[in-house]
């Protein structure tokens, strides 16, 4: 029942073929589509997968003695596998199926933190992260009388690693950080980091929803605690994602949300939540999605992390190469370490108009603040444009976008 | 779909009022005696601003102002829509609301304007019609007007 | 780019072609899927809405400017509206869209709930609850220190209305109650103890998890205060669900997850909510999921909820008729008023070796506690067998049911 | 398929030392001197056991008992287990949990029984690898006994 697969490596520069979305045109143009970041396209074994789970495969799991449920549960566990080998976890009983990212991190936020917090603690996390990797820290910190701190961010984007460093005090229970900012790109230097937290006694976790798509994720190797991640960001369905998080903190968490799956007894006296991970599903998951997640996970080592890697670098290169020749750019996140993401104004051109514009001309690219509010206060901006590449994007289509902002310039003249 | 097609649709929205009033909006203060105001919010983007009015004992709006930063449509809206309501009374720049925002977004082209208010420069706002994800952009400020007129809001957002 | 419906109503009894899963083999029979209960299989449309989606205009939705999201964006928020019109809900903003009957519960009991019971209070449920909606107030009583108590239910599986009645107190602060029993089929009189509810100012959630794939549900003439539900079970995806809750309480309540979407404005001192629904909708959403959600509303609606009532009501009459004169049967779950669902026993056979020899001859069946471990205890059991019926099934696959318990008894005699 | 093929591999699953061992189970008993026990669950149907070890000071399983609930194999299975591992070295029996789990789940066929224990009536179970999702049922009071002996653990689950 498992989707067909290459057996040779998939070669990087054919992959456009294997996304049907990228096939059409847009206001009369041939779709650029620059914002990956935000959700990548899928394939059509991705999309296959879902579809034929859907019309020959579908029961609800875990639950049914029949052969559809059976089938269904092998296909949605199987999944579970592929996942704990994409991120080297030691156990799949690490990999907690959630919604997203972000459920991913209210969960820790609310089950790890929320019992461990009191008055005089603080959360750490810094100026670069997303929405998602702020707010559930501020609601358990307003819900213990928690603090929650922020170290800075240089001008290039980097985070400011002394004030980070100093920071870290013992009165820091967990650090929050993101593996690649989705903003301004900064590939965070996490081993080094977290490193120094572990030193300290800090519980860290990192927010891989930007990591997993441009890079081996090892969290093993990483040495952090959780790592949470989203399928739709690399290629998969949205509405799917993981907690990877340590079996022995895990073991120690209440559950999180209660229902059907996340129990081995239920009676009025006394209720016995069920093993790791299923402590942590509760109710029917999201099975379809599920299963186009590990087809997701198969497509991408079928291409090969390390060739998207690099084939995403050398792209990065050449459009901040045309990019700075454009008149009037100016590029918001110049990291020394930067994935394939990229944020710049244009002139005074308000971001929103130059959306509008680059759209009219097929080009696909985000525009506003990109759910990362205080990294925008921080460069004192309301917004950027940006433009995020996938595995699928071509030096084509950084020169329509290039063309495309002249067009802008000339509107706004 | 030709160079010249994709020009005129887009010179269509970028009208020379909307640059012109974008870059140099009318009425863009604060107004410390003002008597409404009222925030709108466009969170797709994160346009902002600000709308004061200054409401006379007979329910005339004699001062409006605005502040806030944003796309150059609702800069541009904002601004205009401060020309527009300027010595209204109260219920006549709120059925102005009705008019502008039923206009744009298609729904209710029975709301007409009111007889003594000229609304002939706002069409100038009218691409956004054939760019939905801008017609927020453009009925912000008109929103931020009607909760602004009404007491139980104070932030308008545009969702 | 919604997907096409036929103009003229569909016809019931043509329904099962439209499912593509129940056209297959099992076992080396025609498959006879009896477990919708658990999760219904999908139409064409549902599945077709969410493959041509993923295919054609997949993006983020509620974030960006240009075209793909837009199109996302429109039909999310449709799935929204269709939503909203189903139930009859006021408004749009009362339709919070979820991962499913288990989330919006669990929203419920942590956002509204948590932070409003003290030591003292109660929470009122029934016997005849499904684990979500048990274990939630288990949770949340736990963490307030209030009592859950709960109705008990008489020998044909009805809630006793005398005692509930009697548990109504001031002290209770919310009844939490199911639409029907997933695992008896019982229809509780919704509207009479919600009226009995509201007259001592009980907060009333309704798990409407199997309500709403058999009759027509309006949240507003039931006059409960939320209803919660899920796609699966009426023919959409898994991961979709909805909290419908009345404007005024979820203006009131706090969010339940934080992170991207929820939020007008993040800043490390202050952040401001966003407006409802969104105030509780966190991070990227299933966005295709929900767009079948949308789908199966479509389909259901062609097809028409009376018709499917009516149809479910005579088969179920059938299947009644056709097992009580099987030898050794006994049925479990008789109330006078009961949905497309029966639970029984054959004989001292296991549920779960029954199970296996009815899917042996093709025959899908759900078999043990049904997620509804009190109501086999209160009826001595380990669990049951359980046959629940969709639109799509007909008396044949009744027959095919009731030859396959003959031969059941047989292997056993 | 014909019919006869279907009642053969019915058959093959339920066959009667099978239905013999689940509606008699040998010694499903208690034991108040037991020196380790531990419960088997399985949460998918609710298969419910408790295992209870009599082990002498050198570590021979000297009585065995269990109680519960379940379906035919996971009772016929729990019902062989204890014919089978009483009289073992607590070694030995761990070895019998390793060789009967690897049989029925076909994953690990090179762990052999140890040589002084016959399990052929122990193949009265293999029907079940046809069943795919009852070998959990078949493996429930195995995955109890190895909890039993490994002091870390109290409850056994099939997940
Ligand atoms: C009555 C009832 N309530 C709640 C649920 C939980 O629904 P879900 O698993 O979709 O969250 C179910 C189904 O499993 C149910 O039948
Ligand atoms: C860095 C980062 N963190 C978290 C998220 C949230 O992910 P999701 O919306 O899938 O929950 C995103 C994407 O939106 C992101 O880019």
């Amino acid at each position: 029942m498992s989707q067909p697969r290459l057996n040779s490596p998939t070669d990087i520069a054919t992959c456009r073929d294997d996304f049907p979305a990228l096939h059409q045109e847009v206001n009369g143009h041939a779709l650029v589509y620059l914002d990956s970041a935000a959700s990548a396209q899928q394939p059509t074994t991705v999309i296959d997968a879902v579809a034929r789970y859907q019309r020959e495969d579908h029961a609800n799991v875990h639950r049914g003695v029949h052969t559809l449920s059976h089938r269904a549960t092998e296909l949605y566990e199987g999944a579970r596998d592929k996942l704990r080998d994409f991120v080297n976890a030691s156990s799949r009983t690490e990999i907690v199926l959630t919604s997203g990212t972000t459920e991913s991190i209210n969960l820790v936020a609310q089950s790890y933190c929320r019992p461990l917090l009191q008055p005089g603690d603080q959360v750490l996390i810094t100026w670069l992260e997303h929405h998602s990797n702020i707010v559930p820290w501020q609601l358990v910190c307003e819900q213990t009388g928690a603090e929650l701190i922020v170290a800075p961010v240089n001008d290039r984007g980097e985070v400011e690693r002394d004030q980070l460093r100093d920071l870290m005090t013992e009165r820091v229970k967990l650090l929050g950080i993101g593996h690649v900012s989705n903003a301004l790109g900064t590939i965070n230097p996490l081993s080094e980091i977290i490193a120094e937290a572990k030193n300290l006694g800090i519980t860290v976790l990192v927010d891989g929803a930007q990591g997993v798509p441009h890079m081996t994720v090892d969290v093993q190797a990483l040495g952090c605690d959780f790592y949470a991640f989203s399928g739709h960001k690399m290629y998969g369905p949205t509405g799917t994602g993981v907690l990877w998080g340590r079996e022995a903190l895990l073991e120690e968490m209440p559950p999180y949300k209660g229902g059907g799956d996340m129990i081995l007894e239920v009676s009025f006296d006394h209720t016995v939540f069920n093993e790791l991970p299923y402590k942590f599903e509760a109710g029917t998951p999201n099975i379809a999605g599920t299963i186009g997640f590990g087809a997701a996970v198969d497509y991408l080592q079928s291409v090969g992390l390390e060739n998207i890697h690099e084939h995403e670098k050398s792209l990065h290169d050449y459009m901040v190469h045309k990019l700075v020749d454009v008149d009037g750019i100016r590029l918001i996140g110049t990291a020394a370490d930067q994935a394939s993401v990229q944020s710049f104004l244009l002139n005074d051109i308000h971001p929103h108009d130059l959306g509008t514009i680059l759209d009219h001309q097929g080009v696909a690219v985000r525009t506003g603040h990109h759910c990362a509010m205080p990294v925008m206060q921080r460069f004192g901006l309301p917004g950027t444009t940006r433009a995020s590449l996938g595995l699928y994007n071509s030096s084509d289509d950084i020169d329509r976008l290039i063309s495309a902002l002249e067009k802008a310039r000339q509107v706004f003249a | 779909m030709n160079a010249s097609h994709d020009n005129s649709e887009l010179q269509e929205l970028y009208r020379d009022l909307i640059l012109d009033h974008a870059r140099k909006p009318r009425n863009f203060k604060r107004l410390d005696n003002a008597t409404h105001t009222a925030q709108g919010i466009n969170p797709l983007c994160g346009d902002k601003l600000r709308l004061y009015l200054c409401v006379d004992p007979n329910d005339r709006i004699i001062e409006v102002g605005f502040e806030g930063s944003g796309c150059a449509i609702s800069m541009a809206s904002a601004s205009l829509l401060t020309e527009t309501v300027e010595d209204l009374s109260v219920e006549d720049a709120d059925a102005c609301f009705g008019a502008v925002t039923g206009r744009l977004t298609r729904q209710s082209t029975d709301i007409a304007a009111p007889r003594n208010v000229d609304l002939t420069k706002l069409k100038a706002l009218d691409g956004v019609r054939e760019h939905p994800s801008r017609i927020k952009c453009a009925t912000l400020a008109w929103h931020a007007l009607h909760a602004a007129l009404d007491p139980s809001q104070s932030i308008a957002t545009t969702e």
